[in-house]
């Protein structure tokens, strides 16, 4: 990929124009769209997107203006992207599923003149904040329906401009020359895309990136997983994150390879698995529902499917991994496997629609050693990666040959990792961001005077040199006894558990760690199903107490670990309780990308956490929540504090991160 | 013209110029009329009660025939051998109700009605395998059938009446008079009225719906083997009849399926139709008309009225 | 039958005049009057067996009323079958789903497009050509009305297995497929939980304004009713006590005696 | 577990639309045509030609005409062997009449007669529906049949009253009368059933289709939709024993070789095949050859294969268990799966393809 030829393409325009040259045909963008899949190759892809961003010029898009893009994974609003940089335009993506008050706050920080979205819902959204918006001129949608009677003075299809955008390429050549003059104009130091982190804590932050940086991080991965204009992916992750533009954009076009959009959210795994993507991203909690309907429909089948299936996953666990790797394995375990794979875990995986899946990452959280050996002995190729948007996503990422599931791999190639004396990671990478827009102090605070990133996590390398992170540094606590408290370590080993969706730990300066726990509806409803357990609702099913003893088990079962993890075996949970409602983003205990936010949920269910430590056995607590609809209302109730079983320490080891 | 001579004129010169003959004919239509309408009356029972059109009423008539004449042979008293018969006809019922209509209850009329014809099979291999393919003389004799006829004079010519023919009439009306009593006075017999009429209002009169539904199959089994004495001493037994059975069908259409009066009146009409046909106008044509004169007048009758005789109109919601 | 016209937005698309139906002794609607403008959402109420059913099989020709006259498009019919009155631009949906069963969501929504499909029986013979390419412009439309009403999902489906609420949808689905002109809906959220409930309040809004279709509606729900519709017509016993726009008929004396003990 | 549908995308509504969309099983029909047009010939002894393949694919074609009417539109008919000896009568007077057009054209246009008595004797469905346009189409068999036995015409006057089937060629070989080989003959009717098949399935597939099933599911619903309900019956009609005719054609033609009508076309050849499609599937295609191929094969193991077993089994008996076994069989369906072997074979293949789930 480093030939001469693209050496110099330092802006997605350029690259855009190189894969229209040497590409022509390949599909560049796939989008189901009325039941069949519409496709464009790379020429007509570059086209559209010259006819945009003339369009764009057309209504006074100037060279550093902010154009917000709002909606769901479709061509369209990809192209506006393009179009947006293309101009030398700033495009700010928007999280759709933000309330109007959210949005508000990013497009007045960014201060955006335009914004493309994807339907009416948007449309409303904009209009009812449009007050706030003062630099807001012009609004471009994508599906037309339901605007019609809406007033068009400051409101346009993206449909128009593009025709208009490719009558104004037929009839004037100069508008052409000035398209092509912006291009060149363009340059790697510009600010190709700001994306607003969704702070776990705070307002959120937005982030410049810099497109020759952008470009450079992507030709390393395209490198590093040997992508190329026969991949396939298919973009249903959340625009304004970093996740999407990284892998189903700038990893896209770098390697030539198709973005294709599915129909609806509800289609998105059909659709996946009719296009048969072969690099595949989620976040580990997909993973891991995936994994629970799996084995929950596996449940319901006959007597012998269901030996043959538990009798081949067994055999994949033995050896599947190995294969994987490459290891020597014994010819009669290949055959078996060979057998397993024609019997099992390819039909299994062609159902999945993960049958042509090549590269397969997961990052975000922590991924269950469990859950994530299931997928690789089936014969899926998962990889974990650990980035984040300040470093354009890849800090480090695992080798095909080397994967575990505690770790998240050495430094991806050209990234320079290091460990404070603190125990944070930093690093400095090719992608990494410019600065937080409009916001010094925070650039500062994010950065060291060498130039290094701080990630705010803590972590270490192990012997074979993959980075392992225990938990956000400021997190990273102790208790009284002078223990190591990491909650977050805690909390996804209990997350590991199917049967738990969400946990919330508790400890820092004080006796003992206690805990919340958010238990899965799904798993465990099923399990009340098999057990006729009635209950009649999740804050029922919550409360029963033959949930709590399961509960208690798993608890039990962290502690009989930690006993063993010398850096954290004072950090055993000595109490813990079940919350009658699960955290929700809408009702801000959890961010946009479903992470807790553990000071927020602290002091929201402040009378629990006292009651976790007098030692009550009962507490009362009641909370506002935010229903599907938006109305709000008040749920209250008596939750049950039960001790955990905890195991003796057999040395309590001083605590130190790396 | 000559045709229309042939078509419109001819055939009631004849029956001017032969009132006797004309009597003859209307007589055996009449018979053949009762005996129609005997089958007609089975599939009406049980239409009325169960909703379900039994094709298998016509292989029920030959069975049961079959089944007596079987008996006989095996040296059983002909009394006996008719308790014996009804024994199984009760049987075949409760066989019907539990492996047939039970699993079926609920389906749509058209699964019912191709069940039966399952049956009919099942019953054809069944008297078959058991009693061989060829056809068998009635018992009369033993059944006190009268054998013989009796000549007449009548409109100066002689009118021949088979005994049977006069026996099988009688026996056909003292029936149908005995159903009408059962349905009248009976408590059963109003269970199966309210059936007819609804479900719900059976169950009230305290009888279950599989009850009435064996009760019904009996019946008809009854009826069935009557009916399959008459033909079997007029013809012999065999699975022929079965072939004449279908006969009941545009007697139905007549009468309507749910109407035993409609069920007499129409047996006579295609009685009396087809044999005044094939007598009078069959020649023209070459004659074995009768086979199928009865469908044609039946379905010439549905274009006019489709609900049939005796039928109330049909309204048709949405 | 006269050649019927094309209606200008607000003035009279149906009108029926003393119409009165009997089945037998059973009066069924007895001397009703009241007309339909085009491009109105006009509801028809009244407790159950008011005969608000039997007026729109009237409407739509599968009931011959005795008396009275029913013009539309100004053109007065006296019998019609059905069909007839479909290829006029008469669409219906029923209060208890009439879709086939044993046919996909997709092809019930082509069923709607029958009357405007022109390939004779020869080129259907021959599948591919002429028969596909009608066939492939008339699954465009339905692929706009599956967009339209938000079913992708369950496009390959059969009817049969949907649950309750999408089943009506797919039936209105049916019925826009017929670009009809006036689009009669038989309580077309008749047990549907409020979301449901919102959604085809939505779509039959959506109806209106996207394509312009004039809807007669029976429903239950007064909420509903006094929200879509611009008049509303009040039938008891099948006669009609009272008509004009939803508060006025809410302030009537008669419809609340009729609605009372009434219960909704 | 034989599927891989990952990555099978669809990119044009006609694609979309194709009647099997999935490569899989686009492979498995090319694989069955092969052995049917290949290896069966081929290797297949003429016992097996003519008393088992020829006669399967005769009523296959039989079921289909009658799947039309009775699977896909609804409308039950009991007149199917009646429309069927249409179809060999007219064949026989046309190809007598004139010898020197082809005589698979002629068993084509055969067709087209039986669809004009079809549609005469479909009439009546639109005044009446049910167990009394069964018994209406009753009227046409036992018409039909009467006719077949008092018109001399229709078997030239000949003193048996039969049909005795001439010898005509096809490219110079005999493929009708006492000289054509059993696999020649095979090979046309192959050739015949595989090209009306895919015409069906065109028209099944079509707006005709729609049509015809919109009449069985609701026809009220189906008027309200603008479908004139007459025209749609009468085209079943005219379609399905458009069929049948062809059926008996070829029947005549290269299955019997020639001989009573009465006995190959009366009411219980009707029954017959009502039964094959009713065991096979009401409104599958695949059902019609299924039904034909289990109907078929059981009355000859019942014949040959017990007896090589070494059961004794006189002719007669196997006639009568093969009786008692269809209806039991039929009953069983319609209880067990009313949609027959198409549903089970839809569930198997459902199966296939949700491996290892069970859904």
């Amino acid at each position: 990929m480093t030939d001469d030829a693209t050496a110099k393409l330092d802006t997605f325009p350029k690259w855009l124009a190189y894969n229209a040259a040497v590409r022509p045909v390949r599909p560049a963008m796939r989008h189901k769209d009325l039941g069949i899949w519409k496709e464009w190759s790379w020429a007509e892809v570059n086209d559209i997107v010259r006819a945009l961003t003339l369009g764009l010029m057309a209504h006074g898009l100037e060279r550093g203006d902010k154009i917000a893009i709002i909606g769901s994974n479709r061509p369209k609003l990809y192209w506006s992207i393009m179009a947006a940089q293309m101009a030398g335009a700033v495009p700010v993506p928007v999280y759709a599923d933000a309330v109007a008050d959210e949005m508000a706050y990013v497009l007045e920080h960014a201060e955006v003149r335009f914004a493309c979205v994807q339907d009416q819902e948007q449309v409303d959204k904009l209009l009812a904040i449009s007050d706030r918006l003062k630099t807001l001129d012009m609004v471009f949608y994508d599906e037309p329906r339901g605007l019609r009677d809406y007033d068009h003075a400051r409101l346009r299809p993206i449909e128009d401009l593009i025709s208009q955008g490719k009558a104004q390429i037929l009839a004037d050549p100069d508008a052409v020359r000035r398209l092509d003059a912006r291009i060149a104009e363009g340059g790697g130091d510009d600010i190709s895309i700001i994306l607003y982190t969704s702070g776990t804590t705070g307002r959120s932050k937005g982030v410049m990136l810099a497109a020759g940086r952008c470009v450079a991080a992507a030709r390393d991965t395209v490198a590093f997983d040997r992508l190329t204009d026969r991949d396939q992916i298919i973009a249903y992750l959340p625009l304004a994150w970093v996740g999407d533009h990284y892998l189903n954009y700038a990893q896209a076009i770098v390697a030539g390879c198709t973005i294709n959009c599915p129909e609806s959210p509800e289609t998105a795994v059909e659709d996946r698995r009719e296009i048969g993507v072969t690099f595949a991203f989620a976040p580990p909690r997909v993973y891991e529902s995936l994994l629970t309907r799996i084995m929950i429909r596996m449940e319901d089948a006959g007597w012998l499917k269901r030996r043959l299936f538990h009798y081949y996953i067994g055999v994949a666990k033995r050896w599947g991994e190995k294969i994987l790797d490459g290891k020597p394995v014994p010819l009669p375990a290949r055959l078996n496997y060979a057998l397993g794979h024609l019997l099992i875990y390819g039909p299994l995986k062609n159902v999945l629609g993960m049958t042509s899946v090549r590269v397969a990452y997961t990052a975000g959280e922590a991924i269950g050693p469990e859950l994530f050996s299931f997928y690789r002995s089936i014969g899926l190729n998962l990889k974990q990666l650990y980035g984040q948007t300040e470093a354009f996503l890849y800090v480090t990422c695992q080798t095909d040959t080397a994967v575990r599931a505690d770790c998240v791999g050495p430094a991806t190639p050209n990234v320079d990792i290091r460990i404070s004396e603190s125990g944070e990671v930093l690093y400095r990478s090719p992608g990494q961001f410019l600065g937080y827009f409009k916001d010094p102090e925070k650039t500062a605070e994010a950065m060291t005077e060498d130039g290094y990133v701080r990630t705010g996590d803590a972590g270490f390398f192990e012997k074979d040199g993959q980075l392992r992170i225990i938990d956000r540094a400021k997190d990273v606590g102790r208790l009284r006894s002078g223990a190591l408290f990491a909650p977050k370590y805690l909390e996804n080993k209990l997350k590991f558990f199917p049967n738990i969706r969400e946990a919330v730990t508790f400890g820092q300066g004080q006796d003992a760690v206690t805990a919340f726990i958010n238990i899965d509806l799904t798993a465990m409803g099923n399990w009340a199903e098999r057990n006729n357990v009635s209950y009649g609702s999740y804050q029922e099913l919550a409360a029963h107490p033959q949930v709590y003893e399961i509960i208690a088990g798993h608890v039990a079962e962290i502690n009989r670990q930690l006993a063993e993890e010398p850096l954290m075996a004072g950090a055993q949970i000595a109490r813990f309780l079940i919350l009658h409602k699960e955290l929700d983003a809408d009702d801000g205990e959890l961010t946009r990308t479903q992470k807790v936010r553990r000071g927020f949920i602290a002091e929201r269910y402040a009378p629990l956490i006292t009651a976790l430590y007098d030692g009550s056995t009962e507490a009362a607590i009641s909370t506002e929540v935010t229903f599907e609809d938006g109305r709000k209302g008040v749920i209250s109730a008596r939750l049950r504090v039960m001790d955990a079983r905890t195991f003796p320490v057999p040395a309590a080891a001083p605590a130190r991160a790396a | 013209m000559d045709i229309l001579f042939n078509v419109f004129v001819d055939p009631f010169l004849q029956m001017r110029a032969a009132p006797d003959l004309l009597v003859q004919t209307l007589w055996e239509g009449l018979v053949s009329g009762v005996l129609y309408a005997l089958i007609a009356l089975g599939f009406v029972l049980i239409f009325k009660a169960s909703g379900v059109f039994n094709f298998a009423q016509g292989i029920m008539v030959v069975f049961a025939a079959l089944t007596l004449v079987g008996f006989h042979e095996k040296g059983v008293p002909a009394w006996l051998a008719v308790a014996l018969t009804l024994g199984v006809m009760a049987l075949l019922a409760m066989a019907v109700e539990r492996v047939v209509l039970r699993p079926l209850v609920n389906q749509p009329d058209i699964i019912l009605f191709m069940a039966t014809f399952g049956l009919t099979y099942v019953l054809i291999g069944l008297g078959e395998f058991i009693f061989g393919g060829e056809p068998k003389q009635m018992i009369t004799e033993e059944l006190f059938i009268p054998r013989g006829a009796i000549d007449v004079a009548v409109l100066g010519g002689r009118v021949t009446f088979q005994k049977i023919d006069i026996a099988a009439a009688l026996i056909a009306s003292l029936m149908i008079a005995g159903l009408a009593l059962f349905f009248q006075y009976t408590r059963i017999g109003r269970a199966l009225r309210a059936v007819a009429d609804s479900h719900k209002a059976a169950l009230s009169v305290g009888i279950s719906l599989n009850q009435i539904w064996v009760i019904v199959w009996f019946a008809a089994g009854i009826v069935a083997l009557i009916t399959g004495i008459m033909w079997g001493a007029r013809s012999d037994v065999s699975f022929a009849l079965q072939v004449i059975a279908l006969k009941a069908l545009p007697v139905l259409i007549l009468g309507g399926f749910t109407s035993i009066p409609g069920a007499i009146v129409g047996g006579l009409i295609i009685g009396l139709g087809e044999k005044l046909g094939e007598f009078y106008w069959g020649p023209l044509v070459g004659g074995g008309i009768e086979n199928w004169v009865a469908y044609v007048i039946a379905l010439a009758f549905l274009m006019v009225r489709p609900q049939g005789l005796f039928g109330d109109k049909i309204i048709e919601r949405i | 039958m006269r050649q019927i016209q094309t209606i200008e937005p607000g003035a009279t698309l149906l009108a029926v005049e003393n119409v009165s139906l009997r089945f037998g002794g059973v009066k069924a609607i007895t001397d009703v009057s009241f007309d339909i403008r085009k491009g109105e959402v006009r509801a028809i109420i009244g407790p159950n067996g008011a005969g608000k059913t039997s007026m729109l099989n009237v409407i739509n020709g599968f009931y011959h009323p005795q008396d009275g006259r029913i013009t539309y498009r100004g053109a007065t019919r006296t019998k019609m079958r059905p069909h007839v009155a479909a290829s006029q631009g008469i669409a219906r949906t029923f209060q208890n789903v009439a879709l086939f069963k044993g046919m996909t969501t997709l092809d019930n929504i082509m069923i709607g497009r029958t009357l405007k499909m022109r390939r004779s029986f020869f080129w259907q013979l021959w599948r591919h050509g002429p028969a596909m390419a009608e066939e492939i412009e008339h699954r465009k439309f339905v692929e706009e009305i599956i967009d339209f009403l938000e079913i992708e999902h369950i496009r390959k489906v059969p009817v049969g297995k949907l649950p309750y609420g999408l089943q009506k949808r797919v039936e209105l689905g049916r019925a826009l497929a017929m670009e009809p002109e006036l689009l009669l809906l038989d309580e077309p959220m008749a047990g549907m939980n409020l979301e449901e409930k919102e959604d085809m309040c939505r779509f039959i809004l959506d109806v209106k304004e996207q394509y312009g279709t004039t809807i007669a509606l029976i429903e239950h729900d007064m909420g509903v009713v006094m929200d879509l519709s611009d008049r509303v017509v009040v039938l008891e016993y099948g006669r009609k006590i009272a008509d004009g726009t939803p508060d006025e008929v809410k302030a009537d004396q008669k419809v609340i005696d009729a609605y009372l003990g009434v219960a909704h | 577990m034989l599927y891989r549908e990952t990555g099978q995308f669809k990119k044009t509504y006609a694609a979309d639309m194709a009647v099997f969309p999935i490569l899989q099983d686009r492979i498995g029909l090319a694989v069955i045509l092969v052995v049917a047009a290949g290896f069966i010939p081929a290797f297949g002894s003429n016992f097996f030609l003519s008393s088992v393949m020829i006669p399967f694919l005769v009523f296959s074609l039989a079921a289909m005409g009658l799947n039309i009417i009775t699977g896909y539109t609804g409308l039950i008919s009991l007149g199917t062997g009646a429309f069927m000896g249409v179809g060999a009568y007219a064949c026989y007077k046309l190809t007598t009449a004139f010898p020197g057009v082809n005589i698979v054209v002629w068993i084509l246009v055969s067709g087209f007669f039986s669809a004009a008595i079809g549609a005469v004797f479909g009439l009546p469905s639109l005044r009446i529906k049910g167990f009394y346009l069964a018994v209406a189409t009753l009227a046409a068999q036992f018409f039909l049949e009467w006719c077949f036995v008092r018109i001399p015409w229709l078997y030239n006057y000949a003193a048996s009253g039969a049909i005795e089937v001439p010898t005509r060629t096809l490219l110079g070989i005999p493929v009708t009368g006492a000289t054509a080989t059993p696999t020649t003959r095979y090979l046309v009717i192959l050739g015949l059933v595989v090209l009306l098949t895919w015409v069906a399935s065109n028209i099944l597939h079509g707006r005709i289709g729609r049509t015809f099933m919109a009449v069985r599911d609701m026809d009220i619903a189906a008027e309200l939709m603008g479908i004139r309900l007459l025209p749609a019956k009468l085209m079943a009609f005219a379609l399905s024993s458009f069929y049948c005719g062809v059926a008996g054609a070829v029947m005549m033609f290269l299955w019997y070789g020639g001989g009573e009508a009465s006995d190959a076309f009366n009411i219980n050849q009707s029954f017959n095949i009502l039964f094959m499609v009713i065991i096979g599937g009401l409104g599958s295609l695949i059902g019609c050859f299924l039904g034909a191929a289990l109907l078929n094969v059981v009355p000859i193991i019942l014949k040959f294969g017990l007896p090589a077993l070494g059961v004794p089994l006189g002719g007669a008996t196997a006639e009568h268990i093969n009786h008692l076994f269809v209806g039991g069989l039929i009953i069983f369906f319609l209880i067990v799966e009313p949609h027959g072997l198409a549903r089970l074979w839809q569930i198997m293949k459902q199966k296939l393809r949700t491996w290892p789930f069970p859904y």
